[in-house]
């Protein structure tokens, strides 16, 4: 895999272009890639073994933790999962008011996506229009759901909030808006030449690769599995709406952004058909505290692919057992199949294209003291102390600076 | 291919799967496989059946001195087919389905890793999902394991 | 004796290039940022990063040549401050002028990218070494199309003095439209020269954290900072010089206030090609400039030399 | 027709319009009416049964009995995650939410909000 002969880099895991801790190993000639290996498990939380100390209700609160994203994916589908083994059934509009906040989630997750993309190649102005028209998206689920991101919409046994009249038009409203902007970007990420330069034959992944390697969601679609788990194996409303499940055959980074910009069109009119046939009735279903023995293996459509959570309960309020298959696992690891023999600057916009999602933990850092040759670590507590020492001898003193700021508030 | 058509199939393939099998609910078949059948069976659905994706390797441990790990397969996204193992406390060891599914790989680590499930076969390579410096033999997902990793000192990096 | 220092020190010499470098930069990055649809930094931001990174603590790595290390940020600083005295900025006269400045002022401007390299190879650290190679590599594809275009413009001037060259087209006002092409890739060239967005390759920030600028922090880092913005404006009175000579002998405010017009319009042009592209990658970007660029610049050239024979003197 | 500088004719159109950015704090739009901010403790209505203290999935609640028929909610900002698990579980309707979100403070002790029933205008 990574012969001697070639310079070898590290590419995280604290690296500008990956947003969340994973560390590529890249080995160069020149500028061509000719070998890579990915690195993942910086970002493990212990989640799985947390859930087993918690109850059920506290569980889907630290469940809709493990993606900061995708929260809403993985709280429906803990739920959806428990529901099934306490044999719930949920009211209707209790399902319509989970896919339309699936959606709206789909939208902004796509969005930021876009402009994660626009970044990662250089172009900060797509970053910029993008993330400014995701806002719109954003206040309406702030004003929803009370959140802008972990929504906590959902509980066992269907929904804690309605939505009335006024915020149906306001979401209607800036569905009409989005589409415009969405139809520009289309339009823009077809026929801007630098664009179609950075993306076009990049990170290529062909489809018997795909397959074999299992890439799900927006990587997979982008070159030729549609496979749609909203349409295989439908959940809350899905199995009333009718959709078109988008799947390009370009096999590239621009197929994935073609299938990221054709699903956000899907997800307006999915939106508008959600708020037109929203049915009447109660929004939630009274749910036991404790959850009959039992185990059940849920999906959902994550916008970074299928999300799979396995639930096993043993009767009392806390799960036996939860699993948690996030779909970047399934996506990374055809990451190395796509940066064969490609150049580094294609690395980030690779990368960035199956959209990975983790988060960063505590670490320790090793500093080799120069003087003395010795190296010892050093917990981030003392590097702070540190700093904060050395700009008080050059007399910028913190402590003046509370004592300031507090009078103010 | 409907659930019933499918558990047919796989109880005239295999006899002894005939009480193992249930179907949950419309896309989920749950069989409970023996330890030392189990890779005939994997292959059986992977081949024949065309249960080609892997969706997910699920390890746990019972608590009662049995530990399970689970396969779920799914065939073109519809139908979820879950092989069930369960494997005694002092012979833990699952052989590796990376000839047939390459993505397993990252998963049966997860497995070593987090219950210490011995999986034979498996390509060397990193350690997923815990870090180097992890001390031997603590196997965070294990019901008899309490965390008490903090009063350890951690060795030198 | 006090007039030269006066020159050095104040007019077109330090003082002025590091207020009117600020400047520039708030501008770039205002307008950068409106084109954006963003508010925009405030106006002393430039000068507030500037007295930020001279405050901070100086790190240099252990492998890295402390010496080469420091001292390269100095060498960008002078040289692209000394090129400004051979350019006209008020009137057609520059401070100093002789036949053949615009060859010292066209090696004086690519000074400060050796440096690039020199300050990254020396960095020893993986990115910044790779940073360096590519701002080479990138040297030598925007280099000779803006060689050739300032070339083409001298030669019809007849002249090797760029106040020669300013002197004759304000003379001649209908002739500088003939130098459209060459004004075109020059400003391309600029962008490669001052490593903005579509070429900003050495100093990708999402692949190789800050290029050659990786290792740099406190003081070095503010002189290299300086240094580009400082190359910002000499390059812009440089091609405002040679391409545009409007009001070069009008009453010295009106002729100051044409100056200070079109470097703003230069920087504008600038920032709004930094809003319209994206990055490319180095063999694209090497593509662009010898596919496009060059025979543009070689067009011009020929061009020019036609248009010397046929013109009246 | 792939043309670079596509954007071009958005961006000059970008130039003359408002910023889309607010300079925050002097623009303070703040958030829409339903956002999940503080909490507010209503202690007449509460009657100690602690269902809300059970439910939090950060242990941010604590309800001391302070006198008869009398309740105080010691309530950590720091670990709050505002979620309003305990405004849904609590029976008597003694907690609820409002959208005040700017709770950042210095001193971490500032940090565990006291809510009793002496000021009734709660801090």
């Amino acid at each position: 895999m990574h012969d001697s002969g070639d310079v070898k880099i590290p590419i995280g895991p604290q690296h500008p272009a990956l947003k969340e801790p994973e560390s590529f190993l890249i080995s160069l000639r020149g500028e061509k890639i000719t070998a890579s290996s990915v690195r993942l498990g910086y970002n493990h939380r212990g989640i799985e073994k947390a859930c087993e100390a918690r109850t059920y209700t506290q569980d889907i609160y630290l469940i809709e933790r493990v993606c900061g994203i995708c929260s809403h994916s993985h709280s429906t589908c803990f739920v959806q999962a428990v529901e099934e083994i306490a044999g719930l059934d949920i009211p209707a509009r209790a399902k319509y008011l989970r896919t339309l906040i699936a959606e709206l989630e789909r939208i902004h997750s796509h969005l930021l996506w876009l402009g994660v993309a626009g970044h990662e190649i250089g172009f900060d102005t797509l970053l910029m229009y993008t993330w400014r028209d995701r806002e719109v998206v954003m206040d309406i689920l702030a004003a929803l759901t009370g959140n802008r991101v972990n929504y906590g919409i959902n509980t066992i046994g269907g929904v804690r909030r309605d939505i009335n009249a006024k915020q149906k038009e306001e979401v209607l409203k800036a569905m009409d808006i989005l589409e415009t902007q969405t139809k520009y970007y289309i339009d823009l990420a077809q026929n801007e030449t630098t664009l179609l330069k950075r993306l076009q034959g990049v990170g290529v992944l062909s489809h018997d690769d795909a397959q074999r390697l299992g890439a799900v969601g927006p990587t997979g679609r982008a070159s030729g599995i549609d496979r749609d788990t909203r349409k295989d194996d439908p959940y809350a409303a899905y199995g009333e709406l009718d959709f078109k499940v988008i799947s390009v055959n370009n096999n590239d980074v621009y197929g994935r952004t073609l299938v990221r910009l054709g699903e956000l069109m899907e997800s307006f009119n999915l939106v508008r058909q959600v708020i037109r046939k929203l049915p009447e009735g109660a929004i939630s279903v009274k749910a036991p505290r404790k959850i009959p023995a039992g185990q059940a293996v849920s999906r959902y459509e994550a916008p970074r692919g299928e999300d799979l959570h396995f639930v096993r309960s043993n009767g009392t309020d806390k799960p036996d057992r939860v699993k948690v298959r996030a779909p970047t696992l399934a996506n990374i690891q055809s990451v190395s199949k796509m940066l064969e023999d490609r150049y580094l600057a294609d690395m980030p916009i690779v990368v960035a294209a199956i959209d990975p999602c983790f988060s960063c933990t505590d670490r320790m850092v090793a500093l080799r003291d120069t003087q003395n040759r010795k190296k010892n670590t050093v917990p981030w507590e003392t590097i702070r102390l540190k700093g904060i020492k050395w700009y008080k001898d050059k007399g910028v003193d913190f402590a003046s600076l509370n004592k300031k700021l507090s009078a103010s508030f | 291919m409907n659930e019933e058509a499918i558990k047919q199939e796989l109880i005239n393939k295999f006899p002894y799967l005939q009480e193992a099998i249930t179907i949950k609910r419309k896309g989920r078949i749950f069989a409970q496989v023996p330890a030392d059948k189990f890779d005939a069976v994997f292959a059986y659905a992977v081949k024949e059946m065309r249960f080609a994706a892997l969706s997910a390797i699920t390890g746990l441990d019972r608590g009662d001195g049995v530990f399970e790990v689970i396969y779920h397969l799914n065939q073109e996204g519809r139908i979820l087919l879950n092989l069930c193992v369960g494997l005694e406390k002092d012979k833990l060891a699952v052989n590796t389905v990376t000839a047939y599914c390459p993505s397993a790989d990252i998963y049966e680590r997860e497995l070593e890793d987090l219950l210490g499930i011995k999986v034979n076969g498996l390509a060397a390579g990193y350690r997923y999902p815990l870090t180097d410096d992890w001390p031997q033999g603590e196997y965070p997902l294990r019901k008899d394991w309490k965390g008490n990793l903090a009063s350890k000192e951690v060795p030198d990096a | 004796m006090l007039r030269a220092l006066f020159h050095i020190l104040i007019f077109p010499g330090l003082l002025f290039l590091f207020v009117f470098g600020f400047l520039a930069e708030y501008a770039d990055r205002k307008l950068y940022a409106r084109f954006q649809n963003r508010v925009g930094p405030p106006w002393f931001q430039p000068i507030a990063d500037f007295i930020k990174l001279i405050s901070k603590e100086e790190i240099i790595p252990e492998e890295a040549d402390s010496l080469v290390f420091k001292l390269m940020p100095i060498f960008a600083l002078i040289a692209s401050s000394v090129a400004i005295l051979y350019i006209p900025i008020l009137g057609e006269r520059a401070v100093y002028a002789f036949n053949g400045d615009v060859i010292v002022v066209l090696y004086l401007l690519t000074i400060p990218t050796f440096t690039y390299f020199l300050g990254g190879w020396y960095s020893r650290s993986v990115y910044s070494m790779i940073g360096a190679v590519r701002s080479l590599t990138q040297l030598f594809a925007y280099e000779v199309p803006l060689f050739l275009c300032i070339l083409a413009s001298a030669m019809l001037a007849d002249t090797w003095s760029i106040s020669g060259i300013a002197a004759f087209y304000s003379r001649h006002l209908g002739y500088w439209f003939c130098n459209i092409i060459g004004f075109g890739v020059a400003l391309v060239s600029l962008l490669g020269k001052l490593e903005k967005v579509p070429f900003d390759i050495p100093e990708a920030e999402t692949e190789i954290v800050a290029g050659s600028f990786t290792e740099y922090n406190g003081r070095p880092l503010a002189f290299f900072r300086m240094s580009f913005n400082i190359e910002m404006i000499t390059g812009a009175s440089l091609l405002s010089a040679v391409f545009l000579p409007f009001g070069l002998n009008l009453h010295p405010a009106a002729v100051f206030l044409c100056y200070i017009l079109q470097i703003f319009f230069i920087i504008a042009a600038i920032s709004f090609l930094r809003a319209l592209f994206a990055r490319l990658r180095l063999d694209q970007m090497i593509n662009l400039c010898w596919k496009y660029l060059a025979p543009l610049a070689f067009l011009q050239v020929l061009f020019n030399l036609i248009l010397k024979v046929v013109l009246p003197r | 027709m792939s043309h670079p500088g596509k954007i071009g004719r958005l961006l000059i159109k970008m130039l003359f319009k408002k910023p889309a950015t607010l300079n925050y704090p002097a623009d303070h739009s703040g958030m829409p009416a339903g956002f999940r901010g503080k909490l507010k403790f209503n202690s007449l209505n509460c009657i100690g049964c602690q269902m809300c203290m059970r439910d939090c999935p950060a242990g941010a609640i604590k309800i001391k009995k302070t006198g008869e028929k009398q309740f105080e909610a010691q309530i950590d900002l720091a670990r709050c995650i505002y979620c309003g698990q305990c405004v849904d579980s609590c029976p008597k309707k003694a907690l609820e939410i409002t959208a005040d979100f700017e709770l950042a403070q210095l001193d971490p002790a500032k940090l565990k909000v006291n809510l009793n029933a002496a000021n009734k205008n709660n801090p």
